[in-house]
């Protein structure tokens, strides 16, 4: 049916099956729609929001699928710029998923706002010195490039490329495209930074606030080291679940191991970067504060130390340490196992910088506030998850996303889903 | 990347033959675009400048003509109507008791303005709803006392020589925001040539700034 | 034309906790006068509005030794790290929807400029910033008591204490007609200040030695040689700032003769507090 | 963000934060133009219908 928009010499699935792929899900995906013209018209007493937990849910979601997102901005500069020539296979990929990934982030900040009509203020009466503006001004430019180094992709399809200009301009764009990545990595070191800046600059919230180099607290080069070390995890991730969907190879191992081994490292450097930060604060900086560590894990129903030791130790040192040695690295389970802790890692990270700061009491007779998301937020943080499983899904249909997919699947026999 | 490029390779030699035919096609599809491009910007540009301001504003006319020129004649400055209170705010458009100061017995003059005037508020002792041309939104504080006794200015600084008119123009409201068109000023691309053509927060700025040396803090016009 | 009122003004707050009494006027003046708007079932107070919000502590003690005070907590009207007005507040809002005024030490809120983000909200350790969850709405006839000096919010952004800004513009209005320099210390007082029927709440300019204000705080000038972060300790032994150790510098100084209500104004680490509380401000020792 | 806005400033923070945000604004259309110009280019010379 859609066979001619299909790539030359790849095998899908028939078009009635992926139909209903998509009609699945995206039955979910206007579940997260009306919740988000509910948050728009109603406003945000729709969700359960208050005024101790001003940022809730969905900016821990707008944090994390940034963090994962920065796959992108990473594989491209190691790519484009350090000429890492493996990553070319997997490089469409992250692209998408930063797209993505960045796409849903803008969207969660648009519903996020209490007046999305005036969203535009923070460009046209923009606080220089808020690290918001900085998220705000990179995380639009950097969608910009993320866009400029998809549309190539897109003008692969084999119906499009037909037309000589989107041919030519394919072409054009992937001859400058290490200037768009290199513009992407500057913006993206930003943006990470200034999002772990928005805790860090908190002052009045020992347990967000951190010193640090100049203007930028530690927490800034945090966020940006994390979300290069945790960022190709995810990519990693979701490729191995559309080859499992699939139920084809479309990327090379050595590719895998490639990447794998870059984002080990990186873990395992932020890593240690965390563990003197955490050693630092909680020994320097809090009890200046009058603070103990024991005051921001105990006396409440939720945030033990347990929150730590998991994001530290088990979602930190140990997929670090998975992915730095060869042989655990080579395994595919172990392996596996290492970029799903990893993921969880960053994005529990997200959490405890966004959440657990604001349950977090500051004056001596203020207590916990603990706090449970309303459907409404629920739906609208799962509308990014459809959203990308659609997207993922038309593009691999219709696009060459994957360069290798058809020198690994030359003599398999087809036996393909959606 | 190299893959891309070994296709154009292969298409610039492959199809070289056929592209031929269509290079007349394109140069005139060029220039039916040239043309296409002029037409729609004279079509926006013109109704941008000449249609867009009447669908912005509404138009309504004052519930009758007032003759600034002969009140200034007959009663004095502007704040023999237009005064500041002892506790220094701002009276604004004088209420009717102010002009029964002088209207109170029989008409002054002979126009229809005072007729109506006469028959429906004062005989009824009803308040004239007047349109207030400079009535700024809501969350504006302005002081009149901060700017006249203290800072020395005239009213024709902001207000223009509206003591020297003799009809009251329309009023009109911008349809989206409910302002007063002199907020923004009757030249809709926002430029100006006198101190009194538009009243937006940046005029205030810019006069705070030249004569202040600050432009002001958020509370200072806004409250 | 020079504006008036070149001397930079320093409006604080002192309130006097062992005279509070909980009553609450404080916090019903300060909604009529700021038309705060309320909802129809305020059980849940986690997101309903109170700019000057009282709370209630106790000394955790059991009977017969129980004590309560009662601390009303406005805006802190922070100076920030330094004093020198980069407030926790305005150094994060991205829209310039709230900045510190250096002629007032007042911190501003524009309504129809914040677009909601909340970011300030997180950043104020007080609790002292609200956001507009719902429309507001009045009982009927109610839009009529209405202030015209103090603009209603709508749904969607924050808001908070302004010290009752509006009341100094009336006073500096009145000043200008009656052709004075400056006003004097009681033409501007705040809603909450006249309210309490305590008279607990002082409020003038902490740079005016002849404000009570300034008598009763007597701040310290000079950056405490502690943590050079915080300006404007008192010298005062009874008088102490809420959180003053993150270095916020706020405007709003308590007062109690009990030491367990000056220990409750901020976190102390084992043994600290007695190491700490003889110490107030750095000309003390001189 | 412009040099009009109420905002702006002649002041260090503005000039390197905006500076950066041009500046990489300026690449990111500099680019694409060039890139479309440059394929507009290619295919009025007409050397690439690319039927592969």
């Amino acid at each position: 049916m859609d066979s001619a928009l299909i790539p030359e010499g790849a095998k899908r699935c028939s078009f009635p099956k992926f139909a209903i792929g998509i009609a699945i899900v995206g039955a979910v995906l206007l579940w997260g729609v009306y919740a988000m013209f509910l948050c728009w018209f109603k406003g945000l007493n729709q969700t359960n929001m208050n005024d101790y937990y001003g940022f809730a849910l969905w900016i821990w979601a707008d944090l994390a699928v940034i963090a994962v997102g920065g796959g992108a901005f990473f594989t491209g500069l190691l790519k484009y710029i350090f000429k890492v020539d493996e990553l070319k296979n997997i490089i469409n990929f992250a692209v998408i998923i930063g797209f993505i990934c960045y796409s849903s982030a803008l969207l969660i900040l648009a519903i996020d706002i209490g007046q999305p009509l005036r969203g535009w203020f923070i460009f046209w009466h923009a606080n220089v010195h808020s690290m918001l503006t900085e998220v705000a001004f990179c995380l639009s430019c950097y969608f910009a490039v993320l866009t400029i180094e998809f549309i190539p992709n897109i003008l692969e399809n084999r119906q499009v490329n037909r037309v000589p200009f989107f041919h030519h301009l394919a072409h054009n764009m992937h001859g400058v495209m290490a200037i768009f990545a290199a513009t992407g990595a500057f913006l993206s070191f930003f943006h990470q930074g200034s999002l772990g800046g928005v805790a860090g600059v908190m002052f009045g919230r020992p347990f967000a606030v951190r010193e640090g180099l100049l203007i930028w607290p530690w927490t800034f080069f945090l966020f940006t080291w994390s979300a290069a070390a945790f960022g190709p995890c995810f990519t990693l991730l979701v490729a191995k679940i559309t080859e499992t969907i699939t139920g084809k190879k479309l990327v090379k191992d050595n590719v895998v191991h490639l990447l794998a081994k870059i984002s080990g490292w990186m873990i395992t450097t932020y890593i240690i970067a965390k563990i003197i930060d955490t050693i630092y604060w909680a020994t320097v900086t809090i009890p200046s504060l009058g603070f103990k560590l024991s005051h921001f894990y105990t006396n409440n129903s939720f945030y033990g130390y347990w929150i730590l030791i998991t994001e530290v130790v088990l979602c930190g040192v140990v997929p670090g340490a998975l992915l730095i040695i060869k042989s655990t690295r080579e395994n595919p389970t172990l392996r596996l196992i290492a970029i799903v802790l990893g993921v969880i890692g960053v994005c529990l990270n997200r959490w405890v910088m966004v959440l657990q700061i604001m349950a977090v009491p500051v004056m001596s007779f203020d207590t916990w506030a603990l706090y449970i998301p309303s459907w409404q937020e629920i739906a609208t943080t799962i509308l990014p998850v459809a959203y990308g499983i659609i997207l993922i899904a038309i593009t691999y249909r219709y696009l060459p996303v994957f360069p290798q997919e058809q020198e690994l699947n030359s003599i398999e026999p087809a036996t393909e889903a959606e | 990347m190299s893959e891309i490029e070994n296709k154009t390779e292969n298409g610039s030699t492959e199809s070289a033959g056929e592209r031929t035919a269509g290079d007349t096609k394109d140069d005139k599809g060029l220039g039916l675009g040239v043309i296409f491009f002029i037409v729609a910007f004279v079509v926006c540009f013109l109704s941008g400048t000449l249609l867009f301001p009447k669908l912005l504003y509404s138009k309504r006319e004052q519930p009758f003509n007032f003759d600034h020129k002969l009140h200034v004649g007959e009663a004095g400055d502007c704040d023999s109507c237009h005064y500041l209170r002892e506790d220094g705010s701002f009276v604004g458009i004088p209420k009717l008791a102010t002009c029964l100061d002088c209207h109170s017995e029989e008409p002054m003059g002979e126009t229809e303005d005072e007729a109506i005037f006469a028959e429906e508020y004062v005989s009824k002792e009803k308040e004239v709803p007047w349109f207030i041309y400079s009535r700024q939104p809501d969350c504006v504080f302005f002081s009149h006392a901060a700017h006249t006794q203290s800072g020395g200015m005239d009213c024709v600084t902001c207000h223009g020589p509206i003591g020297e008119s003799t009809s009251s123009k329309p009023y009109q409201e911008n349809r989206i925001t409910g302002y007063s068109r002199d907020i923004w000023g009757e030249n809709i691309w926002g430029f100006k040539k006198n101190s009194w053509d538009r009243m937006k927060m940046d005029d205030c700025a810019e006069c705070h700034k030249q004569e202040t040396g600050h432009q002001g803090y958020c509370f200072q016009c806004h409250k | 034309m020079k504006q008036e009122n070149n001397k930079a003004h320093k409006f604080g707050m002192v309130i006097d906790l062992d005279k509070c009494t909980g009553c609450g006027s404080c916090m019903v003046s300060c909604m009529s006068e700021n038309n705060v708007p309320f909802k129809e079932d305020e059980s849940n107070k986690k997101d309903s509005i109170t700019w000057m919000r009282v709370y209630k502590i106790t000394n955790g003690k059991s009977f017969p030794d129980t004590e309560i005070v009662y601390l009303p907590r406005p805006c802190q009207h922070c100076g920030g790290k330094g004093d020198h007005g980069h407030s926790p507040c305005v150094s994060v809002c991205p829209a310039t929807a709230t900045d510190y005024g250096y002629d007032t030490g007042i911190v501003s809120q524009i309504y129809t400029r914040c677009f909601g983000c909340r970011y300030c909200m997180g950043a104020c350790p007080y609790h002292a910033r609200y956001f507009n969850w719902w429309d507001p709405k009045w009982p009927e006839g109610m839009e009529n008591y209405l202030s015209p000096n103090v603009s209603p919010r709508m749904r969607g952004v924050v808001e908070k204490c302004s010290f009752c800004y509006h009341r100094y513009q009336a006073a500096r209005d009145k000043a200008y007609v009656d052709g004075r320099d400056d006003i004097e210390e009681q033409e501007y007082q705040t809603a909450c200040t006249t309210a309490c029927p305590a008279g607990a709440i002082v409020f003038g300019d902490l740079n005016n030695p002849a404000h009570a204000v300034h008598q009763i705080v007597k701040p310290d000038p000079h950056p405490d040689p502690r943590n050079k972060h915080i300006v404007g300790k008192s010298r005062n032994p009874n008088v102490f700032r809420l959180l003053e150790r993150l270095g916020t510098n706020p405007k709003v100084y308590y007062l109690s003769e009990r030491e367990w209500v000056r220990k409750a104004g901020d976190n102390y680490l084992e043994g600290e507090w007695d190491e700490i509380k003889n110490h107030h401000g750095s000309s003390s020792h001189d | 963000m412009f040099p009009f806005n109420f905002e702006w400033a002649w002041d260090i923070a503005h000039v390197v934060f905006f500076g950066g945000f041009w500046y990489a604004i300026g690449i990111l259309g500099a680019g694409m133009t060039f890139c479309i110009l440059k394929a507009a280019y290619d295919t009025m010379k007409g050397n690439g219908a690319s039927d592969h």
